[in-house]
């Protein structure tokens, strides 16, 4: 395999991972947010430091970055989760802001706005498809399970959700606290990819890219948010030739979908018979119509 | 007369009042509901009826007043934690989530009795496979006993109206709760579904050993199920008796007749 | 419609493949990382310019060893992933045997390691942080190079000017948090004018990109009485910093600035620029510059104001031309020796001599006095 | 304490400008209940073309600002058509909204980085700028004086607006319950339209001022997060919320830079709004929200 497709794959499962965690977040649990990117600074802060000033091995370090950003969630998350909607969607955008300026300002742990150099190259290509199978697995099984029902019905209806006995609250930190670990160790591998970090990589512009994806995907459909993150991934890249475009048709392809099928490429299903059965519904509901019109 | 000993008292509301903004939605509530009973709460729109079930699930607080439940104050506990000591609920506007399956609905209730550890969720090693198995396997059961079994697999969503009544009751009864409120459950029925949601409600009373307090805004359905009747107008409790003595009682039938008692 | 939208999204996929495929004539390929989107991209859009300008006039030779040069210019969109897989497939689909830019240190650092595990030479344009051409452990990276000088020199240069030629010895610094640009001069030139025997009055922060307002910071320079106002930072935010000191009454404040200057600061604050100073790696003025500024405007039909980045992406080209020349054959190990081994090379804005870590030996300072309208060229200063 | 005037009037003059952007946040906030985050878009469309009509075209100040005030009111109608519509007419799912006006913000400022390239531009001098003295005490510019004043010609002229005219009336109306207003007869895509061209309207006057006192970049539009901010502290939806919290953005701003420390000035303003969310969500002079069991 060429050292070009590989970067792209070792991208890919970063995007992914990170992608996974905000899908929890946004798509499963109904919690918009547009500050996630923070939460991969962090991971990739922590792990570099572990890594470079303590000697660390990266697979810990890796983990302890994820579990940084799960702490860090936790603190944050337990007063301002309280808000609903659009509001915590604002709330994040300050959150995750505020989280890169300190990181930008505390300059004797972070060295500031010049960088982190100097990251040994851990995330080879197996490293990050195997932190992505992982990771992956452990994800698809929690929404399939007494979990993920109890996070779609916060999301869908969080009064009716504790209604039936859940305590909505800490099912919302529980979410916030994953999606955390997952940013947290997509950051981490980052940071390893790049051998270098900067807080402006970590900006409001990745949080957005990041809940495109999600979007884009299909809000509550694990296997659509992974084939959004491999489009929005492969179009960065395919359209790379025609590099002044690129930014352009990543903008109107947002658009496009928002307009053409709001719901996300998967809808909120997986990939599985009942997606095809769906589409099996829809498409024959959709000739019978046409035989239906007069000619 | 019933003795109410507080053993088997299921519920007690005492001096409940409840104001939003200037408005005194419920006042002064005085009742209880003991072990087994299949009670009636009615009175006309706007009478404060789901305010007392929001009042008793934990969605709002009181202003004054104690609620008790199985001799325990739950006055100011969370909804969940309500729910957890063996209270269900159905809603007046239809709460189910309409997206997911039939069975899933019920399968999220019925989990609150099937748990099993983060870890296990996430490897699905241990008691996942176990546990998912009885969570499907009693959820298809209660959807079977509601007459859903056909439809587990279609969006709720999608259900006719009458079946996502249903639904939610089987939902409720997934919590395998002590006690039950259902929430006009007849409301958009046509007469021979309220008769066949009748039979099921008195069925599941007595199949499930239930206490139920149902709201009812037709009061014909509460009188044909319900020995116990509590009729409230304003806020406050104008009458409570027997299905006999409330159609007797000239404030129940002032409420309800308005002009025409006079004629 | 959806169908339609489908089609035109599928048809420009086969065409970018078509257009990667087609490319696979006997040329030698040259890369350019510019950012060509977000925040520098008119820095990146000029430098994309005057790159091809560059092929062009070499095209124009004949090529070099006997063949065309084609130039393959990717966007960056100013982040160091996009920047790192655009430098893999410079090296893996295109095979370019060298790469002129980014016009960043922190991506350049970013792709440092990857170039030099390929093994192909990347020349910095403006990318003046140290650690381009060195790592962390001050080891030199054998395949990176810059053709600007670095922090730690600039920022010497501004604090000789600023204390032994223009005498102010009470400074204000304004920088941006945000970028490692203007904290590395920041910290260099506070490290040099203390040396010299300057005083620091003021030391202030901004944050670039949202930070459009400084009269906050202002007003406490002023308050400082300082003298001298040194500003690190990128062309918008200098022009802007200037316009507000002087609406602030700030008359006999001296303003010297790094190499961000360019000339669409006037256009921003107009007569607040007159007197100021910055220190600069070429000259607008310098007559040797002149064919490059008449055939810039002849081929774009515009004035090439960001001309900082401008000649000194021209003149990356021109280092590459000469090593490739020089080296005799495409091949990108020979082709870094031959860089390194770069001795009095008559670029078109200076000659370049390489020290031992890749980076341009006692390049002359230029510095250029804002005067009448425009930059006019000051004097060389090179600081004992 | 003259430092302290003179950075009270710093945070006014910020603040004022923030106010021409955070209404037209706050304007289809009340109206379609998302955040337009392509509000940005229409500012930069504002000051390119009032610097084109300058440059180019060669017209006066009065007509290059109409014609910016018109073409981005234009171009705020037309993005609602094309994008917002066809999605508020599928879904009342607001969210979606949202993601389309990130598309569309991305899509306007590179629409410009394309046509007219990334550099940073500036207009004429039209407006002027020249240093005034206030009693001796604090030093203002001219320009400074201006854009306060047109900041509350506008935002007065725009109460004026909603307070006597037919359609002020309708959306106010439907700021309270558009599918009502709807169903009591009112025009809602009309209506909508005209709010859209009304926020564009005063974002091109925003963005005048900004290319003036700043610079004109297609980036521009980012400055717009923190007229957002404002908007949210102010209370969402609310005009007289979206003003005062302008000013007190400009203020905590200026305020901190001046007596704290500048890094932290971004600081403080997240932490405002986040304080803000936590102890009054609805902002200060929101409308309260809960929702119906």
């Amino acid at each position: 395999m060429s050292g070009y497709t590989e970067g792209i794959i070792i991208l890919l499962c970063i995007n992914a991972i990170a992608a996974m965690g905000v899908s929890l977040l946004t798509g499963f649990t109904g919690i918009f947010s547009l500050g996630h990117a923070a939460y991969m600074a962090v991971g990739a802060y922590t792990t570099a430091i572990l890594t470079v000033e303590y000697g660390v091995h990266y697979i810990p370090a890796i983990l302890l970055g994820g579990a940084m950003a799960m702490i860090v969630a936790y603190v944050i998350g337990v007063p301002t989760l309280k808000l609903m909607g659009d509001y915590y969607a604002i709330a994040s955008i300050g959150l995750g802001e505020t989280i890169r300026l300190i990181l930008e300002n505390w300059q004797s742990l972070t060295r500031g706005a010049r960088g982190y150099p100097g990251i040994e190259g851990y995330t080879t290509l197996y490293v990050s498809l195997g932190f992505f199978a992982v990771m992956a697995f452990g994800m698809f099984n929690l929404i399939h399970s007494r979990f993920g029902r109890a996070f779609k019905s916060c999301r869908d209806d969080y009064i009716a959700a504790s209604l039936l006995g859940f305590n909505t609250a800490r099912y919302r930190v529980l979410s916030l606290v994953l999606s955390a670990f997952y940013c947290g160790v997509s950051g981490a591998l980052l940071g390893g990819f790049l051998s270098f970090i900067q807080p402006i990589m970590f900006d409001m512009i990745k949080s957005t890219e990041l809940t495109s994806v999600v979007v884009f995907g299909g809000l509550g459909s694990m296997s659509g948010t992974l084939i959004g993150a491999a489009v929005i991934t492969l179009v960065t890249e395919l359209f790379r030739p025609i590099s002044q475009y690129r930014m352009l048709i990543y903008g109107a392809v947002l658009v496009i979908i928002m307009v053409l099928r709001p719901e996300g490429i998967m809808g909120q299903y997986e990939l599985g018979p009942r997606f095809f059965r769906m589409l099996k519904n829809r498409f024959t509901k959709e000739s019978s119509e046409k035989e239906g019109e007069p000619s | 007369m019933m003795t109410a000993t507080p053993k088997n008292v299921v519920l007690e509301l005492d001096n409940l009042n409840k104001f939003f903004g200037g408005v005194h939605a419920v006042r002064d509530m005085t009742f209880t509901i003991s072990r087994g009973e299949l009670a009636g709460l009615i009175g006309p729109n706007g009478a404060g009826k789901t305010t007392i079930f929001n009042l008793v699930t934990g969605v709002y607080s009181p202003d004054s007043g104690h609620i008790n439940f199985l001799g325990e104050d739950i006055t100011f506990l969370k909804s969940f934690q309500i729910i957890r000591k063996g209270v269900a609920r159905t809603f007046q506007n239809l709460r189910l989530f309409p997206r997911s399956t039939a069975l899933e609905n019920v399968m999220v209730a019925m989990q609150q009795h099937h748990g099993y550890s983060f870890g296990e969720a996430i490897t699905h090693m241990g008691k996942w496979g176990k546990k998912e198995r009885e969570i499907h396997l009693n959820s298809m059961d209660i959807l079977d006993r509601v007459g859903l079994a056909e439809r587990a697999h279609q969006e709720s969503g999608t259900l006719p109206y009458g079946m996502q009544r249903r639904l939610e009751i089987a939902r409720a009864l997934a919590l395998e709760p002590e006690f039950l409120l259902l929430d006009e459950p007849a409301a958009g029925m046509n007469p021979e579904e309220v008769n066949e949601l009748n039979d099921l409600i008195v069925g599941i009373h007595e199949e499930f050993n239930l206490t139920i307090l149902v709201i009812e805004h037709h009061m014909d359905l509460v009188m044909e199920i319900c020995p116990h009747i509590i009729c409230m107008n304003f806020g406050a409790k104008i009458a409570e008796g027997n299905p006999d003595e409330i159609q007797e009682h000239p404030e129940v039938l002032k409420a309800y007749l308005g002009e025409e008692v006079e004629e | 419609m959806k169908r339609t939208c489908i089609a035109v999204l599928v048809l420009a996929v086969v065409l970018c493949l078509g257009a990667g495929a087609a490319m696979a004539a006997d040329t030698v390929k040259i890369g350019y990382l510019a950012a060509l989107t977000g925040d520098w991209a008119a820095y990146g859009q000029t430098e994309a310019n005057t790159a091809q300008l560059a092929v062009e006039e070499i095209n124009a030779q004949g090529g070099l060893l006997g063949k065309q040069v084609e130039l393959v210019v990717y966007d960056f969109r100013t982040r160091a992933e996009d920047a790192v897989n655009a430098v893999r497939r410079l090296a893996e689909e295109d095979k370019v045997v060298g790469i002129v830019g980014a016009n960043g240190s922190g991506i350049n650092i970013a792709t440092a390691p990857l170039v030099n595990r390929y093994g192909i030479p990347q020349i910095g344009t403006v990318s003046t942080n140290p650690l381009v051409t060195v790592d962390q452990k001050g080891k030199v990276r054998p395949f990176s190079f810059r053709v600007c000088f670095t922090d730690p020199y600039q920022g010497k240069l501004i604090a000789y000017f600023s204390a032994i030629e223009l005498k102010r010895m009470n400074a204000a610094i304004l920088y941006d948090v945000g970028s490692d640009y203007s904290q590395g001069l920041r910290e260099f030139f506070m490290k040099s004018y203390g040396e010299y025997g300057g005083k620091m009055v003021a030391d202030l922060g901004f944050r670039g990109g949202q930070d459009v307002d400084f009269r906050a910071q202002l007003t406490e320079i002023r308050d400082k009485k300082a003298d001298v106002l040194i500003l690190p930072n990128m062309g918008k935010e200098m022009a802007l910093i200037m316009k507000q000191a002087r609406e602030l009454g700030m008359d006999d404040i001296i303003f010297v600035g790094g190499d961000g200057y360019a000339e669409f600061m006037w256009e921003i604050a107009g007569d607040a620029m007159e007197n100021s100073y910055w220190i600069n790696h070429v000259s607008p003025e310098d007559p040797a510059m002149a064919p490059f500024f008449a055939s810039y405007k002849a081929k774009y039909n515009d004035e090439c104001k960001e001309f900082v980045n401008g000649i000194l992406g021209y003149d990356g080209m021109y280092l590459m031309f000469d090593a490739i020349k020089r080296a005799g054959k495409a091949d990108p190990k020979l082709i870094a020796k031959a860089l390194s081994e770069t001795k009095d090379l008559q670029l078109h804005h200076a000659v370049i001599t390489f020290d031992e870590f890749h980076n341009p030996l006692d390049k002359d300072g230029i510095i250029i006095v804002a005067k009448d309208g425009h930059g006019q060229f000051y004097m060389k200063i090179k600081p004992e | 304490m003259d430092t302290f005037l003179q950075q009270t009037i710093n945070g006014l003059s910020l603040g004022s400008v923030y106010a021409l952007i955070a209404v037209g946040y706050s304007l289809v906030y009340s109206i379609l209940l998302f955040s337009n985050f392509a509000h940005g878009g229409f500012l930069v469309i504002g000051g390119y073309i009032c610097y084109f009509a300058l440059k180019s075209m060669g017209v006066s100040i009065w007509v290059a600002g109409f014609l910016s005030l018109l073409g981005a009111g234009f171009s705020a109608v037309l993005t609602e058509r094309l994008a917002y519509k066809p999605i508020r007419e599928r879904t009342n799912v607001t969210l979606y909204l949202l993601i389309a006006s990130m598309g569309m913000s991305i899509v306007i400022e590179n629409i410009f980085v394309i046509v007219v390239g990334g550099r940073f531009r500036a207009l004429p001098p039209v407006i002027p700028t020249h240093p005034v003295h206030l009693f001796g005490l604090a030093t203002t510019s001219a320009f400074d004086i201006l854009s306060l004043l047109a900041a509350v010609f506008f935002l007065g002229a725009l109460q004026l607006f909603l307070i006597k005219t037919k359609w002020g009336l309708a959306i106010r109306a439907a700021a309270y319950d558009l599918k009502t207003a709807g169903l009591m007869g009112v025009n809602v895509n009309l209506l909508i339209s005209i709010v859209f061209f009304v926020a564009g309207f005063l974002a091109a006057v925003g963005g005048i001022f900004l290319s003036v006192r700043y610079t004109l970049y297609p980036q521009l539009g980012m400055i717009t997060i923190k007229a957002f901010v404002a908007a949210v502290i102010g209370g969402l939806g609310s005009l007289p919320g979206a003003v005062v919290g302008s000013l007190i953005l400009g203020l905590a701003e200026m305020l901190t830079a001046g007596f704290i420390s500048s890094q932290l000035r971004d600081i403080v303003v997240f932490s405002l709004l986040i304080i803000t969310l936590l102890i009054r969500p609805q902002g200060l002079f929101g409308k309260n929200i809960s929702e119906k069991v």
